[in-house]
């Protein structure tokens, strides 16, 4: 339907010195003290500590149901903790609604996505400039003078974030009727669109084959590298998480149960009990949560293993 | 090969985003309003320009302002037509009482309109789906009350109804059929582009991000309640704009009984068969529910089957409702999405593949 | 005393009004519950019946055999619809299914009038609309009737749901579409099961309301109580069907007398029942009972 | 893609159908059948033609059908008995409204420009439909009649010079009501402290009569309770209620359709007495009490003509239409109030299409021409008994001032299986409607811009 764009050249983002990503020793630039959250009698979170530190690359991982979603849900504000606080950047908002939360720098991907399926590529990556965009309602009526600017402005910056994802040929295309790769991907591009200081990934690569996952991992890295965008991820694929990741915190039951560089990580016996099963006679807390569903099938699914 | 669009090569952003990137879509838009403005002024009668052009535009405007809601934003309502009513009513007080100009008349039927519109959106801040479709009928049955009650809304007058002065914008004295249509075509079509323009640009973004999916759009960045509020006000401007044009260029005379609930079910009825979220579709979604109808009584007529009147004017009923429900089932999403899938046709033709 | 004495006639007509919407409401919710559809054409389907079962009735068909024939013609409709109707349309949108419904409550007019005519019927089904002698309030025989009928069909209905097997499979459905099929449950049959559950309860709402009312066009009104009922007492919950019924006819009843007589605001009626839905709806957004739909994120 | 051939195909029928009413529609441009009118031979100017709205589904169908069909079959009683109207033959063509609006617009301008002169009149059937033509006839020139419905203030010609709600109005239908309550309580003096609850639907046509029956228990002392029947009236039970509360002597019955009905139920669960129950005509048919059952028997309504098969031009019908199997309606219909009161409307038509012959010849009549006649309609009580339709309407004598024409009212009562009339006609109190009257059309004529008339050739 619609023809093919032949992009003006675009400054890209290498034009401006990259910036160092201060690895592990970064400030914090996110710090979750002491939250639990529960739905009626269920504990999803319990008196969890957790801290994201600039410029790192975070990874989450646990069992099914230890809590990995729900932690990323209370960051991003969708759910409210009952107890403890959340600092970002060291400010207290534990109790910001989603979209302040979003405008105050913290973007995130969904778990079985969350992209708006009947708009197309572009306009969904547009909806990350949102922030960017300050015309006013009246002029958007008329799409002319500033508000035509701001959306040429806006417009640029998406296109760069097409050329880094290589997207340009389904820039017209409702992502409702992409493969789920794709879709993947978009999401990604929506969430760096935002320009955030923080992204939160729920499980980027579920679902992919090697070949996307290896791309996807690119992205991420290079988005942390060359945008020096902070990462936190939740992801199943241990082989991932050990290459990419910076750091690894491990949920279980809704509690922490480990936080460490993926070399300690890896041979953490709590780490390896939860993913496991109970290999001793020290039987699971099954009153910690009412979830127990697959979590032996689980842990066929995601067990630790080197690539 | 009619619609190829192969050397077509946008050379800037603008350009890409143009209202019309096509320069056939172009053209065929230019085409449409010379017809609209020239040809049928030339070619059509009283009975087409003052009993079917007219109220088509009005209802095609008012259906653009439901789709705003309901296509854009994803908010259900069945008390579209009540926002008519205010608009209406007030474009007659107005009128009446400070002798407003016409066109700053309708506009402030709309700002009336939509600050009620705004009252009844509040509920959507918890509300959702089939719950807040049901709820927005408080609005058609609260705003009719209220307008046969207090009969101050109908100037005093004995007989709840209302009666529009003449209209005279800047000497050019509207009265005849066509002046009216001219008059209601010219409103419509700026505000069918403005309608356009929102969808394109920030604000209908957000708007259709929060009908394709709330919780995420939120996390993008986009409050919830602020943009259906102000979808709900928008909404309800297009409607008391339509209503207003619907009094001083359709009617003349009116009580309130003219937006009933029926008109209501009739404008959900044209943007879904149109085609959801689309402005094309609220005007073919108008044509459809406002000339068939008619369409088949002539039909009706042109057959002549004497001694079973009773029976035909049913089957008036019967093949209406038949016809919507097979509509929906060959092309769900609408007449625009239809017409959409013809362009691809013609893109190919006369080829096969 | 003589002020309370009016204060409770106009709760308990209130309220015995209130198991006459229930009635229609019901309707609504069997459809919404097992096909997820808004049934709009429910207030036509109350006609249809309606006008079907007097009109073989006075071509001299017995009471209890019109009744029974009318049930028929309401099974071979529900079955007719979900072929015609709902089986090209399955897993579109809830909203096109609502527009279908819609479409199909032109088409049942325009059949039921084609086929029975325009003229309103008399229906007496012999029980009188005359209050009980020496009751200290006026109480209609006629009514506890209704409300008697309303509990035996919303019991009938729950012993239908819970204790028969096709009523398992439907309650099945409701819970998980998708489960439901995978266990060889047929969603065809059950769809038109349902239909034709609430087709027989179209026919007592409209049995129940064309005695009230004489059975015409108007019996297609009686939906715009009902879907403040529906959304009062929650969507797909039988039990806020009667309840809701019960809150939306006693308050309305107790608001639109107190207001009209002493604050002269007459005719509130036609939305209070809304309006105070809407209010539940502020604190409780599907309804008393209905079944919370959970975002997942 | 065999879907959307499927709707390919649809959408050429329907373009099909729309290019035919294209062609229908600019077969009868303005310009050219008044150009056809002068020199075209073949256009029959011995062919009347007459516009019929109705409505035979929906909600008021019962009345739609029964008028539309009484008047029909009038006019085919004048073709098959008289051969028209000196020599002129009546055609007439039909079109659904089914009581809505934007239809009943779309109707008028389909069939306005049909026959040699166009249309003559039109009837609305509908107070909405009414008042949407107000302004169009007007311009078009094209008279409006509403018997018995439509806008009341429209009976002052000098503002309305098209609209013609003839014989009577609401107001004056209310003051007659009040004098029939004075009548059985037996003198004007009774009226002082006695209870009067108007239950009229809550829509403008439920509360036009509120401001003259507010006027009256000024006048008469009586005390006027106005208690809104919320729509669509199919509930009343909280009204009877504040009834039994209220305890009135009578009850004024203003509804429409369902709405007329569900109250004589609640009389009679109150055990209210129901020969006190006074209904608007709209709520006398046959229609309106059958539903109910027993609960209706001895209500009591106004009305404006006779009802039943006992007169010469309704036997004639039966004869003349339903012998030769060209009746519009069910037989069994035939004498029903809604039908006789089609009758009326075919009378009244035909009697000015008469008076508008006489002056300008026998030959198809044209709006203006018919908008004369109407003015200077008088039908008298030998004339009527010459139509034979004697008893069947009071006379009519109309003037350039006067739309109305009489507003003379009678009352009938419902026996269980009829309506019996009870009594003669009953005048209204002119001179109160008159005034008010006035003061609505003079607030209209200042709204729309309009200088009343001050002799009958002006604005015509």
């Amino acid at each position: 339907m619609s023809g093919p764009v032949t992009p003006e050249p675009l400054p890209g983002p290498a034009g401006e010195p990259p910036r160092i990503a201060l690895k592990a020793g970064g400030r914090p630039i996110l710090q979750v003290e002491d939250i639990s959250l529960s739905f009626g009698g269920l504990k999803a979170l319990d008196r969890v500590n957790l801290e994201i530190r600039e410029g790192e690359i975070l990874a989450i991982i646990g069992p099914n149901g230890a809590g990995k979603t729900s932690l990323l849900n209370v960051i991003s504000g969708v759910y409210h903790p009952q107890q403890g606080r959340i600092l970002f950047e060291g400010q207290d908002r534990t109790r910001f609604r989603p979209h302040a939360v979003a405008n105050q720098g913290v973007a995130r991907t969904f778990q079985n996505l969350g992209l708006f399926r009947a708009m197309t590529v572009l306009e969904n990556l547009m909806t990350g400039r949102k922030k960017f965009i300050r015309t006013n309602f009246f002029l958007q009526a008329m799409f002319w003078g500033p508000a035509q600017k701001a959306e040429i402005e806006q417009r640029e910056r998406v296109e760069q974030i097409i050329d880094f994802l290589g997207i340009e040929h389904i820039r017209k295309v409702p992502v409702g009727t992409l493969p789920y790769g794709m879709q993947k991907r978009v999401e990604l591009g929506r969430a760096l669109a935002a320009e955030p200081k923080l992204l939160l990934l729920d499980e980027p690569m579920a679902g992919m084959n090697l070949e996307e996952k290896e791309d996807i991992s690119r992205f991420i890295l290079d988005a942390n590298e060359e945008l020096g965008i902070t990462i936190a991820l939740i992801e199943h694929d241990m082989g991932v998480v050990m290459d990419i990741c910076d750091r690894i915190v491990v949920l279980d039951y809704g509690s922490k149960i480990a936080d460490g560089p993926p070399a300690e990580i890896r041979n953490h016996p709590d780490v390896i009990r939860a993913y496991l099963g109970t290999t001793d006679d020290q039987p699971p807390p099954a009153s910690a949560t009412g979830d127990i569903t697959d979590r032996a099938g689980r842990a066929g699914g995601g067990p630790i293993e080197e690539t | 090969m009619i619609y190829r669009e192969s050397g077509q090569f946008a050379s800037s952003y603008a350009k890409d985003m143009r209202m019309f990137p096509l320069l056939q879509d172009r053209w065929a838009f230019g085409a449409l309003l010379v017809f609209a403005f020239v040809v049928i002024p030339l070619i059509a009668n009283d009975y087409w320009l003052s009993s079917i052009l007219t109220l088509f535009l009005i209802y095609s405007l008012s259906a653009i302002g439901l789709n705003i809601l309901t296509g854009f934003c994803g908010q259900l309502s069945l008390g579209h037509a009540a926002f008519m009513a205010v608009g209406a009513y007030a474009s007659y007080n107005f009128a009446v009482r400070l002798h407003t100009p016409v066109l700053v008349n309708f506009l402030l039927a709309g700002f009336v309109a939509a600050a009620v519109g705004l009252l009844f959106g509040l509920p959507s801040l918890r509300i959702k789906g089939f719950y807040l479709a049901v709820a927005t009928l408080a609005a058609q049955f609260t705003i009719e009350w209220v307008l046969v009650s207090f009969n101050w809304f109908a100037g005093g007058s004995m007989l709840g109804a209302i009666d529009t002065p003449p209209m005279n914008i800047m000497g050019w004295d509207v009265s005849s059929n066509l002046d009216k249509y001219l008059l209601t075509l010219s409103v419509v079509v700026v505000l069918a582009i403005v309608a356009k323009n929102l969808g394109r640009s920030e604000v209908g973004r957000s708007w259709r991000a929060i009908r394709d999916l709330d919780v995420a759009a939120e996390i993008m960045g986009i409050r919830l309640f602020p943009y259906k509020l102000l979808a709900f006000m928008v909404s309800s401007f297009y409607a008391g704009v339509a209503g207003a044009l619907y009094a001083f260029c359709y009617l003349g005379s009116l009580e309130v009984t003219a937006f009933e609930l029926a008109v209501s079910f009739r404008l959900l009825g044209m943007i879904i068969i149109g085609g959801l979220g689309t402005i094309l579709g609220s005007f073919l979604g108008a044509g459809f529910i406002v000339l068939l109808p008619i369409l088949i009584s002539q039909a009706i007529v042109f057959l002549h089957i004497s001694g079973a009147s009773d029976f035909l004017a049913n089957a008036e009923l019967m093949i209406f409702g038949g016809l919507i429900i097979l509509f929906l089932i060959v092309e769900p999403y609408g007449l625009a999405r239809l017409w959409q899938t013809i362009k691809e046709k013609l893109r190919l033709w006369p080829f096969p593949y | 005393m003589e002020e309370f004495l009016f204060f409770m006639e106009v709760l308990v007509s209130g309220l015995l009004q209130g198991f006459m919407y229930s009635v229609v409401a019901l309707g609504f919710v069997l459809i919404i519950k097992s096909s997820g559809v808004f049934n709009f054409a429910q207030g036509s389907m109350c006609l249809f019946a309606a006008l079907g079962m007097v009109s073989f009735w006075e071509a001299g068909i017995p009471f209890w055999l019109a009744v029974l024939l009318a049930l028929l013609m309401m099974v071979v409709l529900a079955v007719a619809i979900e072929r015609v109707v709902l089986r090209p349309l399955v897993a579109r949108p809830p909203l096109i299914l609502f527009m279908a419904t819609i479409g199909l409550s032109f088409f049942l007019e325009g059949l039921a009038q084609g086929i029975w005519g325009t003229q309103p019927h008399g229906l007496d089904i012999g029980i009188p609309d005359r209050p009980f002698k020496g009751f200290p309030i006026d109480v209609s025989q006629f009514e506890l009737f209704a409300a008697g009928v309303a509990i035996l069909l919303v019991v009938g209905l729950v012993i239908f749901f819970h204790r028969t097997r096709i009523g398992r499979a439907l309650r099945a459905v409701s819970d998980d579409h998708t489960a439901a099929l995978s266990v060889g449950i047929s969603l065809r049959m059950i769809w038109g099961v349902t239909w034709a559950l609430a087709g027989m309860v179209a026919l007592v709402a409209g049995i129940l309301w064309g005695t009230r009312l004489g059975v015409q066009y108007s019996l297609t009104l009686i939906v715009l109580k009902a879907l403040a009922v529906l959304i009062l007492g929650g969507f797909n919950s039988i039990t806020g069907a009667v309840v809701g019924g019960l809150i939306i006819g006693g308050s309305e009843k107790v608001a639109e007398v107190y207001l009209s007589l002493y604050f002269g605001l007459g005719g509130i009626e036609s939305f209070f029942g809304y309006l105070l839905a809407m209010l539940v709806l502020f604190v409780r957004p599907y309804g008393l009972f209905g079944d919370e739909i959970i975002e997942r994120v | 893609m065999q879907a959307t051939g499927k709707t390919l195909r649809v959408l050429l029928a329907l373009a099909l159908t729309a290019g035919l009413m294209l062609a229908a529609g600019c077969e009868k441009d303005p310009q050219q059948s008044s150009a056809e009118a002068d020199t075209g031979p073949d256009v029959a100017d011995n062919e009347q033609f007459i516009p019929i709205l109705i409505y035979r589904t929906g909600p008021f169908a019962p009345g739609g059908s029964g008028i539309g069909g009484g008047y029909e079959d009038y006019l085919v009683l004048l073709n098959e008995r008289d051969g028209g109207i000196n020599g002129v033959k009546l055609v007439f063509e039909e079109c659904e409204t089914a009581y809505n609006t934007d239809r009943g617009v779309e109707c008028y301008e389909r069939l306005k420009n049909k026959g040699a002169k166009g249309a003559p009149v039109f009837h609305p059937l509908s107070t909405g439909i009414t008042y949407a033509l107000i302004d169009r006839a007007t311009r078009d020139k094209i008279p409006i009649i509403s018997l018995g419905y439509g806008r009341t203030d429209a009976s002052d010609g000098t503002v309305f010079p098209y609209i013609f709600p003839l014989i009577t109005n609401y107001w004056s239908q209310n003051t007659a009501k009040i004098r029939y309550i004075a009548q059985t309580e037996g003198g004007e003096d009774k009226l002082k402290g006695m209870k009067i609850v108007n239950l009229h639907l809550k829509h403008p046509y439920g509360q036009e009569t509120i401001p003259v029956l507010n006027k009256m228990a000024e006048m008469y002392g009586f005390e006027v309770t106005h208690l809104p029947v919320p729509w669509p009236g199919i509930d009343q039970k909280s009204l009877w209620l504040q009834i039994k509360k209220i305890k009135p002597d009578w009850v004024i019955n203003r509804n429409w359709g369902i709405s007329c009905t569900v109250p004589l139920r609640e009389a009679a669960r109150i055990d209210f007495p129901r020969n006190r129950v006074l209904g608007v005509w709209w709520c006398g048919s046959e229609e309106d009490v059958v539903p109910a059952g027993d609960a209706a028997t001895g209500y009591v309504t106004t009305n404006f003509h006779g009802v039943g098969k006992d007169y010469p031009v309704i036997q004639d019908i039966l004869e003349h239409v339903y012998g030769q199997m060209k009746g519009n309606i069910s037989p069994t219909r035939v004498g029903s109030v809604f039908y006789n009161r089609g009758v009326i409307h075919g009378i009244v038509t035909t009697e000015a299409i008469r008076l508008a012959q006489s002056k300008y010849g026998n030959r198809a009549i044209g709006g203006t021409e018919m908008q004369w006649a109407l003015e200077n309609l008088d039908i008298t009580e030998a004339r009527l008994i010459e139509l034979g339709a004697g008893g069947l309407m009071a006379p009519l004598k109309t003037s350039w001032r006067d739309h109305e024409g009489g507003g003379l009212v009678r009352m009938q009562q419902w026996d269980g299986t009829k309506w019996v009339p009870l009594g003669g006609w009953i005048k209204p109190d002119a001179e109160l409607v008159h005034g008010m009257i006035k003061e609505s059309s003079a607030k209209y004529a200042r709204e729309k811009g309009i200088t009343p008339r001050t002799k009958p050739e002006d604005g015509i």
